[in-house]
């Protein structure tokens, strides 16, 4: 289970990388790099899981005391919290950036967009 | 010679033709064909070399000769052209862009007989009269005795004879 | 004129403009002078004798007697027996051999050469053309009378004369000397004015200060 | 202190020199006179031209170096014969070689030459201009074969000094550098030619195209000058070279001869050959007389 | 103290109070903005000074009460304080400048860059890894954000492809940092770094994917165009920020991380960091766009930098000096020529001759120039010295060369940049004509980088082992001129000559024999060649700090004891004699070759030095002695091509005749007449104490000897086929270089001791003939000799110091060069070496070929018209002339006086064949010499026959110059009677195969390819987005083959 997690966050990390690189649309690019993060939360997640642990909530379920047995690592957890915020952030400037580029040249590919070179 | 006579006068209206010798002629030509005709013969004929340029005074008609002598080296024959120019304001087109040498005579001949050939390098540089002020000296009007007197001291006692006369009375004073 | 010779307005380097008139300022126009012989008697006749026996000769051939001077060089003339020998600058030069007619344009350029040479100097003619213009008497374009426009120590008659001539024309050339007589060149400063007329009277472009140094 | 009998015993040598050279110059003028079959001048010609050109009386002046030129030339003649010493083994003719050895004299050479160019410069005529380039030009290149030659027979010797050369070389004939180092001698007659202005390397003269080249302004007393130097100048540079090469001179008889066939060499060489361009002559002398030159400082 | 924690939360805080506010208060936002950057600034300057001065110790900050792991924790050290106070410093100077587009933008852009300097200090800070990954983020937030202020619409281009790598590295980032904590179980760095044992045993792959993440924020080359991009549109000030703080940030990060690894990832950096380094500075090369150079340049700093991080176990203790110092400089200096290209409307390089309108700013641009090259009295000097030193003794010779080759290609293309700057005409559009009105306050920003970039030279000085450069008086004295520029040249002129003269009288008690020698004739001599710069008039900017600089460098250089304060000596003449010969009108591209070939120079000298000594940090000259057999040659070589690019050996040359012809009248005396004299300085240093070495089987000092002969051969050659005077002249100092070269190699007495009075000669009759030439080409307005002619009459007295200096170069007795030549052949008579006697011998006549070249083209022949009415040179110019005639005459007579002095000092060192002096005559081994006798002598005859000959033609008549024998015909004008033009047209006849331009060819064909290569490699930049990114992840994928191949 845990490396069906990896190994679909991985294959999602190279299909949006791929897609990055092959898709000269900015806007498709920007959905690659959006699924390229999800990959890479996967990545988070699956690591810090722990087969048969239940989620690091402390309430009822799971007492303060046998929380270090019962609930999985909570560390990536929060460290996809803050990367999921993170990369939300960066994907909206994108689509600003799209949106800015798109008003400058009519065009969305960035093919387009090779004013500045050498 | 009248082989090229007859062969040039189909391309050109040409004068008569006087043959010297059998490898020296002259033609008469107009001045209008002047040009055209020392291009050709010059060209195609073989006559790479302007030997001279000269003029001859024919005061009375009121006309200057000019006469154009070409070479043909390989062929060993001459030909002159005889140009005929009006005497009173000569002047004539320059040839020098045919044959570079042109430019020397044609200098020569305006400082001489003051025949003008408009665009000829030089042409009114003087050319061995430095300062000359009077008609130019080849013209016939112009009177060399008499310019001699005016202008040079002579030495008196000089005496002028005849030399056939006179050696003729050295050798033979007994009148035999 | 040249147009060279013709007075210019010159742009100096700093901008400043002024004249510059070639034959004022390019050449020397100081008079000749007369040079008086040494005042020892002896010392000047030494100097003569020197002088006679060093006849230095501008090669300059002005006419077809220059033909005849080159045979002096050979051997079978050998005129350097005599201490006579041939300087190509008149600088250096004593004797000054007008060989043949003068044209009006070569006289000019003898004139120059001429002065161009150091005193005590002396002139040649030779061939009848330099004392009667001889066959050439009545054209248009040469001098008839050197010794209007040059003081001639010395003719040589002939038409051409033999190169024998010229020798024993260097024979007397040197008689003269010793004489204390060839002293053409101070005549030369003494007549100056004289000569310089006579020379402008044939030569109309006179477009060269009045002594050549 | 300075002795001040050294000054009448230079005039001595500088007048045995001077009538000498004049002597000798006239006698090789007539030889060469003889080679064409002819008589040539009288021998005492020399002198009678020096007191001709003394003796005129006008002259011209281009300005200051003009006057300069020629004492500058006479000079240098003239202290280069009085720092050589003459005569070997004589106290009275080795005049004021106490001043400086051989690199002096060698140096020296060149004073004559600088102000003869910086004089005929003055007058202001290309042709005097033209005839010091191509002199300068020659005679740089004829001098590295004579500073090699110069450099080994020093080396062979183990001195600078010319009277210390001579005296090695004493003891008979074969102890002269000319066949104690053949090459090297090789090399500075080769040098020696360039420098003599006889043919084949006198296009610095040239009569007809540069009228005399750098002297054509130069007349009068000017001219005797450079002429009474023209008579001492090579016999300076002679005694070197005999001094250096050939043994040197114990006597006067054997200095005249000695220089007389030194001098020779220039004359048959000069007779028998035409003219060489500058760029010619270079290249024989790099050719020719280099490789001589390195050979001799090798051999040593 | 406050708490670090202060630093973020006031930025934070400040953000959050912008965004409160009303959006018409931009003033009071904009006052908000500075106060918290202030703020943040005067905290980490607090911190800063207790460290300093308090001697504070580091503290750790946890947030939250926790230990790490639970909790992030802050770090504030030294060096933590040090970059924060640069980032929140450049953060506040930034927003001074950027106030108008800040005002226009409102408080959200302010907010922005709050964000940005706080996110900043919090990568500085943090030592938590995932912390670190989030300020990362917040600063391609900002910076993105950031991007959009410029002006130029191609910015957004940029920001998006920065956006698109930013992504690429966030995911290398997060999915390296979860396996690292997998492999951990700790975020915190220290943690990591204590567990690295387990990390590499699993995590390898992790760890590299958080450098390299880490890494290419640092714009490793190639996978950097995006970094280019975003420097050529970005807005200055933000382009300041981005290069000076966030590479500062990210370095300091690397550094962080680096800790984790261990032993073998250092490499990584290092490798990455020097092909970045000659990478980008090679490109660089082809730039015409300001900004994008700047780009290029800053890209390659980071690399040097990086290049360092990598060698810290080599440095050791000075890793932090070594690093701060290069890091420090680079954002200083970076900043500020960004700030600078803010005032130049234009973007060509060229179009920033507009700078030249106000000098201090020109002086600005010169700091940070020299501020980023690291020369003194600049922190990366001192840097620059450590670090090849530390590299050298550990063997790294490789990288030492390739870090001095990147710096040599840097120093190309900044000082052609200054050379435009001083040169170039400004383009019509932003014609010169109209003053551009730089804004004060953008002037205050460049006058803080300015101010701040002396201080940290100042510091650095006293933070070095050594002594501080810029406490040194002679320096002190020619910076002191800067604060005079106000004052009339002349004023400044009379205080540079009493100087230079007050400091000779001081030293002079403690020069030895030799640096008395060297001593008189920079400062004696130099104070006489100024006395012809009376002559100028007006203020004279920028000459007298220039030259006073060559000045203190030169007087440094004669009395350093050790290798570190001779290199600084010669560095500091470099520099100033480069700004001194970049003042002529036409010298650009030869001041250009100038410092090129010396600052190369100067490296080979560095690194030779090092090579010396074998990880000390200096070494006493003597030392060089001591160097052990193996490394001897090769130390002899490098500083013997050191101190021969200064002398301009063959082959090292083509620099010197443009130099030096095109100098101003006085400097041409100066650089060649006193300058040259330190490359033969360095080699009388050299061969005193290292003498004969062996390399190979080969005696260097024969190869010295043949280096001399074909100098002195061929430069004399050149010379004599030059239609330019100066040119000419410039030539035979070649020549005469040659010959001293020639003379120390032969290591002999006589030998050094022509060569010792070559330095007195050549320096005299150089400078004589350098101001005459100069004097008359004023009057001419010409240097080309042709066009002169016959100018003795008028210009009598520069005729007779030309007359006096040709003689005495050529040798001819009587005057001094003579004795030049006679100690010359003396010396060889006990060398080994015969065959390059041969060539010397040749270009002694040689010489004189040119010496009456110029001597006739110029004052013998046929006046000009133009020329007639030209008055003598001016009075400054000919006094100074003067002056050297009567040294030149009297030092002929007696030059005993030098001489015999430095024949004594030379007796230690060379026992055998000294000079005897007894009486008059000076005697050798093989010959003897009497100056006295050959002075009268040649007087006496000389005087009796011009007295004769006057007396004979005292009547001469006295002729003009048409008077000529000119075969019966005469003249017509002076120009075409003028015999001048390829003087020695039979000489270029036979010889001219000798003078074709190889070296040139060789050295242009060098440049060239370097240009092509650079012009060819650049295109790899297509400015597609995609292609960066691809870029990216090959960069990535490429090191890591690398690495797993030198792992294994």
């Amino acid at each position: 289970m845990v490396y069906v997690a990896l190994i679909t966050g991985f294959l999602l990390i190279l299909m949006g990388l791929y897609g990055a690189l092959t898709n000269r649309n900015i806007l498709r690019m920007t959905v690659a790099f959006s699924i390229a993060s999800t990959g890479t939360h996967l990545v988070l997640v699956a690591v810090g899981y722990i087969p048969g642990r239940t989620a690091p909530i402390l309430d009822g379920a799971v007492t303060a005391a046998d929380a270090s047995l019962r609930i999985i690592d909570p560390v990536p957890q929060a460290l996809v919290l803050t990367a999921i915020v993170i990369g939300l952030g960066v994907t909206a400037l994108m689509l600003t950036y799209a949106y800015k580029l798109y008003e400058t040249k009519r065009t969305l590919d960035i093919s387009k967009y090779t004013d500045l070179k050498w | 010679m009248r082989t090229l006579y007859a062969e040039l006068n189909k391309r050109f209206p040409l004068g008569e033709l006087t043959v010297q010798r059998e490898d020296l002629g002259f033609i008469t030509v107009e001045r209008e064909h002047l040009r055209a005709l020392l291009l050709h013969l010059r060209d195609l004929e073989g006559f790479t070399h302007l030997v001279l340029l000269t003029a001859v005074d024919w005061m009375e008609e009121g006309i200057f000769q000019l006469t154009y002598l070409l070479s043909d080296r390989k062929k060993r024959r001459d030909l002159g052209l005889r140009v005929m120019i009006a005497r009173d304001g000569a002047s004539m087109e320059t040839v020098h862009d045919v044959w570079p040498t042109a430019a020397t005579y044609q200098r020569e001949l305006c400082e001489m007989f003051g025949i003008d050939f408009p665009d000829s390098p030089g042409v009114h540089d003087p050319f061995i009269l430095e300062g000359w002020t009077d008609i130019p000296p080849y013209r016939r009007e112009f009177d060399t005795k008499k310019y001699a007197d005016e202008t040079f001291t002579h030495r008196a006692g000089r005496e002028t004879n005849d030399p056939a006369e006179y050696m003729k009375k050295q050798l033979y004073p007994d009148g035999a | 004129m040249k147009d060279e010779l013709k007075k210019r307005i010159i742009t100096g380097p700093d901008g400043f403009e002024f004249e510059v008139d070639p034959l004022n300022d390019y050449y020397c126009d100081a008079p000749p002078k007369v040079h008086p012989p040494a005042y020892v008697k002896i010392v000047e006749d030494l100097f003569n004798w020197a002088r006679s026996e060093s006849i230095w000769i501008l090669g300059f051939g002005t006419g077809c007697g220059a033909i005849e001077m080159r045979p002096l060089m050979t051997p079978r003339f050998d005129a350097y027996r005599y201490g006579v020998q041939w300087r190509p600058t008149p600088r250096q030069s004593n004797l000054f051999i007008i060989s043949g007619y003068l044209s009006v344009k070569t006289l000019k350029r003898v004139i120059r050469s001429y002065e161009q040479m150091q005193s005590p100097k002396y002139v040649i003619g030779l061939g009848s053309c330099t004392i009667n213009g001889g066959m050439y008497w009545d054209s248009y374009n040469t001098i008839k009378k050197l010794d209007e426009y040059l003081p001639v120590d010395l003719y040589i008659a002939g038409c051409m004369p033999r190169p024998e001539a010229l020798l024993k024309g260097f024979e007397d050339l040197k008689k003269i000397i010793r004489a204390g007589e060839g002293e053409g060149a101070n005549i030369y400063a003494k007549n100056f004015d004289w000569y310089k007329a006579n020379q402008k009277k044939v030569i109309q472009d006179w477009d060269m200060p009045d002594y050549n140094w | 202190m300075f002795e001040w009998m050294k000054i009448p015993y230079a005039l001595l040598t500088l007048f045995i020199v001077v009538n000498y050279g004049l002597l000798m110059t006239a006698l090789i003028a007539k030889i060469g006179a003889r080679v064409g079959r002819r008589h040539g001048i009288p021998i005492y010609q020399n002198y009678i031209d020096l007191i001709k050109n003394y003796g005129l009386r006008s002259s011209i002046t281009h300005g200051f170096m003009f006057y300069l030129g020629p004492v500058f030339r006479l000079t240098g003649g003239v202290g280069l014969i009085l720092f050589v010493p003459i005569i070997y083994g004589s106290e009275v003719f080795s005049n004021f070689s106490f001043a400086g050895d051989l690199i002096l004299a060698l140096y020296f050479i060149f004073f004559g030459t600088l102000g003869m160019a910086l004089g005929a410069g003055e007058s202001g005529h290309p042709y005097a201009a033209i005839g010091i380039s191509r002199g300068l030009s020659q005679v740089t290149m004829a001098e590295l074969p004579l500073a090699m030659a110069v450099f080994a027979v020093a080396l062979q010797y183990q001195t600078l000094s010319i009277t210390d050369i001579v005296a090695a070389q004493q003891g008979g004939i074969l102890n002269w550098t000319l066949f104690t180092n053949p090459f090297a001698v090789a090399a500075a007659m080769m040098s020696f030619l360039g420098s003599m202005m006889r043919p084949p390397f006198d296009v610095v003269l040239a009569p007809q195209e540069i009228p005399i080249g750098p002297p054509t302004e130069y007349h009068s007393s000017y001219l005797a000058l450079m002429q009474t130097n023209r008579v001492i100048f090579p016999i300076a540079k002679i005694a070197i070279f005999m001094s250096l090469f050939f043994g040197g001179a114990a006597s006067w008889p054997v200095f005249f001869l000695k220089v007389f066939l030194i001098y020779m060499v220039s004359v048959f060489v000069g007779v028998v050959f035409p003219r060489f361009r500058v760029e010619q002559s270079i290249r024989w002398f790099l050719i020719w007389a280099v490789p001589m030159g390195v050979l001799g400082l090798v051999w040593v | 103290m406050v708490s670090t924690l202060f630093i973020i939360a006031g930025g934070l805080g400040a953000a959050f109070l912008l965004g409160l506010l009303r959006e018409e208060w931009r003033g009071f936002a904009y006052g908000v903005t500075l106060a918290a950057l202030a703020f943040m600034s005067w905290v980490a300057g607090s911190w800063l000074w207790a460290f300093v001065f308090d001697g504070a110790v580091g503290v750790d900050v946890f947030t939250a009460g926790h230990n790490p792991p639970f909790a992030i924790n802050l770090r504030m050290g030294l060096p933590e304080a040090v970059l924060v106070l640069l980032v929140n410093a450049m953060g506040l100077m930034v927003g001074v400048y950027l106030k108008g587009t800040l005002m226009r933008l409102g408080r959200r852009a302010m907010a922005v860059l709050l964000v940005a300097v706080l996110a900043l200090c919090g990568i500085i800070l943090t030592r938590d890894i995932f912390n670190l990954f989030v300020f990362i983020e917040l600063t391609a937030i900002s910076t993105a954000g950031l991007v959009l202020l410029s002006a130029d619409a191609r910015a957004l281009g940029a920001g998006f492809k920065y956006l698109v790598i930013s992504q690429i590295i966030s995911i290398l980032l997060l999915v390296g940092i979860i396996f690292a904590y997998h492999a951990t179980g700790t975020l915190n760095i220290d943690g990591m770094a204590e567990a690295s044992v387990a990390l590499m045993k699993g995590g390898t792959l992790a760890f590299f994917l958080i450098l390299m993440a880490l890494i290419v924020e640092l714009k490793p080359f190639p996978a950097n165009g995006w970094a280019l991009d975003i420097y050529e549109s970005a807005h200055p000030a933000f382009s300041a920020l981005f290069s000076a703080a966030f590479s500062a940030a990210m370095l300091f990060a690397v550094d962080k991380v680096l800790l984790i690894g261990g032993e073998p990832w250092p490499k990584i950096a290092t490798g990455v960091g020097i092909v970045t380094f000659v990478g980008s500075n090679l490109l660089a090369l082809s730039q015409t766009n300001d900004r994008r150079l700047l780009g290029y340049s800053s890209v390659a700093q980071v690399g040097l930098v990086l290049t360092v991080i990598g060698q810290r176990a080599v440095l050791g203790e000075h890793y932090l000096f070594v690093v701060g110092g290069i890091l420090l400089a680079h954002s200083v200096a970076k900043a500020g020529l960004f700030w600078v290209s803010g005032l130049v409307v234009e973007r060509q390089l060229s179009a920033w001759a507009v700078l030249r309108q106000n000098p201090f700013l020109v002086f600005a641009f010169a700091t940070f120039m020299a501020l980023l090259i690291g020369l003194p009295p600049f922190p990366g000097f001192y840097a620059k010295w450590e670090l090849v030193h530390a590299l050298v003794s550990e063997g790294r010779l490789a990288l030492v060369v390739f870090i001095l080759f990147g710096a040599l290609l840097e120093v190309g293309y900044l000082f052609r940049w200054f050379g435009y700057i001083i040169k170039r005409e400004a383009s019509v559009e932003s014609a010169m004509s109209k003053p551009v009105a730089f804004l004060p306050r953008k002037l205050v920003v460049i006058g803080v980088g300015v101010v701040s970039a002396w201080g940290l030279g100042y510091i650095w000085g006293a933070l070095s082992d050594f002594a501080n450069v810029l406490q040194a008086l002679p320096v002190l004295f020619a910076l002191s001129f800067l604060a005079l520029e106000g004052l009339p040249a002349k004023l400044k002129n009379t205080l540079a000559i009493v100087g230079l003269v007050a400091f000779f009288a001081i030293s002079y008690e403690n020069y030895n024999q030799l640096q008395l020698i060297f001593g008189a004739i920079i400062l004696i001599g130099g104070a006489v060649i100024l006395l012809a710069s009376y002559e100028t008039h007006g203020k004279r900017i920028g000459f007298y700090p220039s030259a006073m600089l060559m000045y203190a460098g030169l007087a440094m250089l004669i009395v350093a004891e050790d290798s570190f304060s001779f290199f600084v000596a010669w560095e500091i003449l470099t520099v100033g004699s480069y700004f001194l010969i970049l003042r002529g009108k036409f010298s650009e591209p030869h001041a250009l070759s100038y410092i090129i070939f010396s600052l190369g120079g100067a490296f080979a000298i560095l690194a030779g030095f090092a090579l010396a000594a074998g990880g000390a940090p200096r070494i006493p000259l003597e030392a060089l002695a001591q160097v052990p057999a193996t490394l001897a040659p090769w130390v002899f070589i490098l500083l013997a091509i050191g101190f021969m690019t200064k002398t301009a050996a063959i082959g090292l040359h083509i620099w010197l005749p443009g130099a030096h012809a095109e100098a101003e009248t006085d400097v041409s005396p100066m650089v060649s007449g006193i300058l040259l004299k330190a490359g033969l300085f360095g080699l009388m240093v050299l061969l005193l104490n290292m003498g004969k070495t062996q390399f190979y089987g080969v005696e260097l000092t024969y190869v010295l000897l043949w280096i001399g002969a074909l100098s002195a051969l061929l430069g004399n050659l050149m010379a004599i086929f030059q239609e330019d005077a100066k040119r000419l002249l410039a030539y035979s100092s070649i020549g005469q270089m040659g010959y001293a070269v020639f003379g120390l190699a032969m290591m002999n007495h006589l030998g050094w001791l022509m060569a010792l009075m070559f330095v007195i000669n050549h320096y005299v009759y150089k400078s004589m003939l350098f101001l005459s030439v100069g004097g008359i080409a004023k009057r001419t307005g010409t240097r080309d000799m042709y066009r002169m002619g016959g100018l003795i009459a008028l210009m009598p007295l520069s005729f007779i110091a030309v007359l006096i200096g040709i003689i005495a170069v050529s040798g001819v007795p009587p005057l001094s060069g003579f004795g030049g030549r006679w100690i010359f052949y003396n010396a060889i008579m006990t060398a080994d070496a015969r065959l390059p006697m041969i060539l010397i011998f040749l270009s002694g006549p040689v010489a004189f070929l040119y010496l009456f070249r110029l001597i006739h083209t110029i004052f013998l022949g046929q006046l000009k018209d133009e020329h007639r009415r030209l008055k003598e040179a001016p009075f400054w110019i000919v006094v100074p002339q003067m002056i050297y005639v009567v040294f030149l005459l009297g030092f002929a007579v007696f030059p005993g006086l030098a001489l015999r002095r430095v024949d004594a000092f030379l007796n230690p060192y060379f026992p055998n064949g000294g000079l005897n002096w007894e009486g008059l005559t000076i005697s050798s081994d093989f010959g003897y010499w009497s100056p006295v006798s050959i002075m009268i002598t040649i007087g006496v005859i000389f005087a009796t026959l011009l007295a004769w000959l006057v007396y004979l033609n005292h009547n001469a008549q006295k002729v003009k110059q048409f008077n000529i024998v000119f075969a019966a015909e005469r003249p017509y004008r002076p120009e075409t009677t003028h015999f001048a033009w390829n003087f020695f047209a039979p000489y270029r006849k036979a010889l001219g195969f000798m003078v074709q331009p190889f070296v040139t060819q060789f050295w242009d064909g060098l440049t060239g390819s370097l240009h092509h290569t650079a012009q060819f490699t650049r295109k790899l930049y297509t400015g597609n987005g995609q292609t960066y990114a691809f870029h990216l992840l090959a960069f990535v994928v490429v090191v890591y083959l690398i690495l797993v191949g030198g792992l294994v």
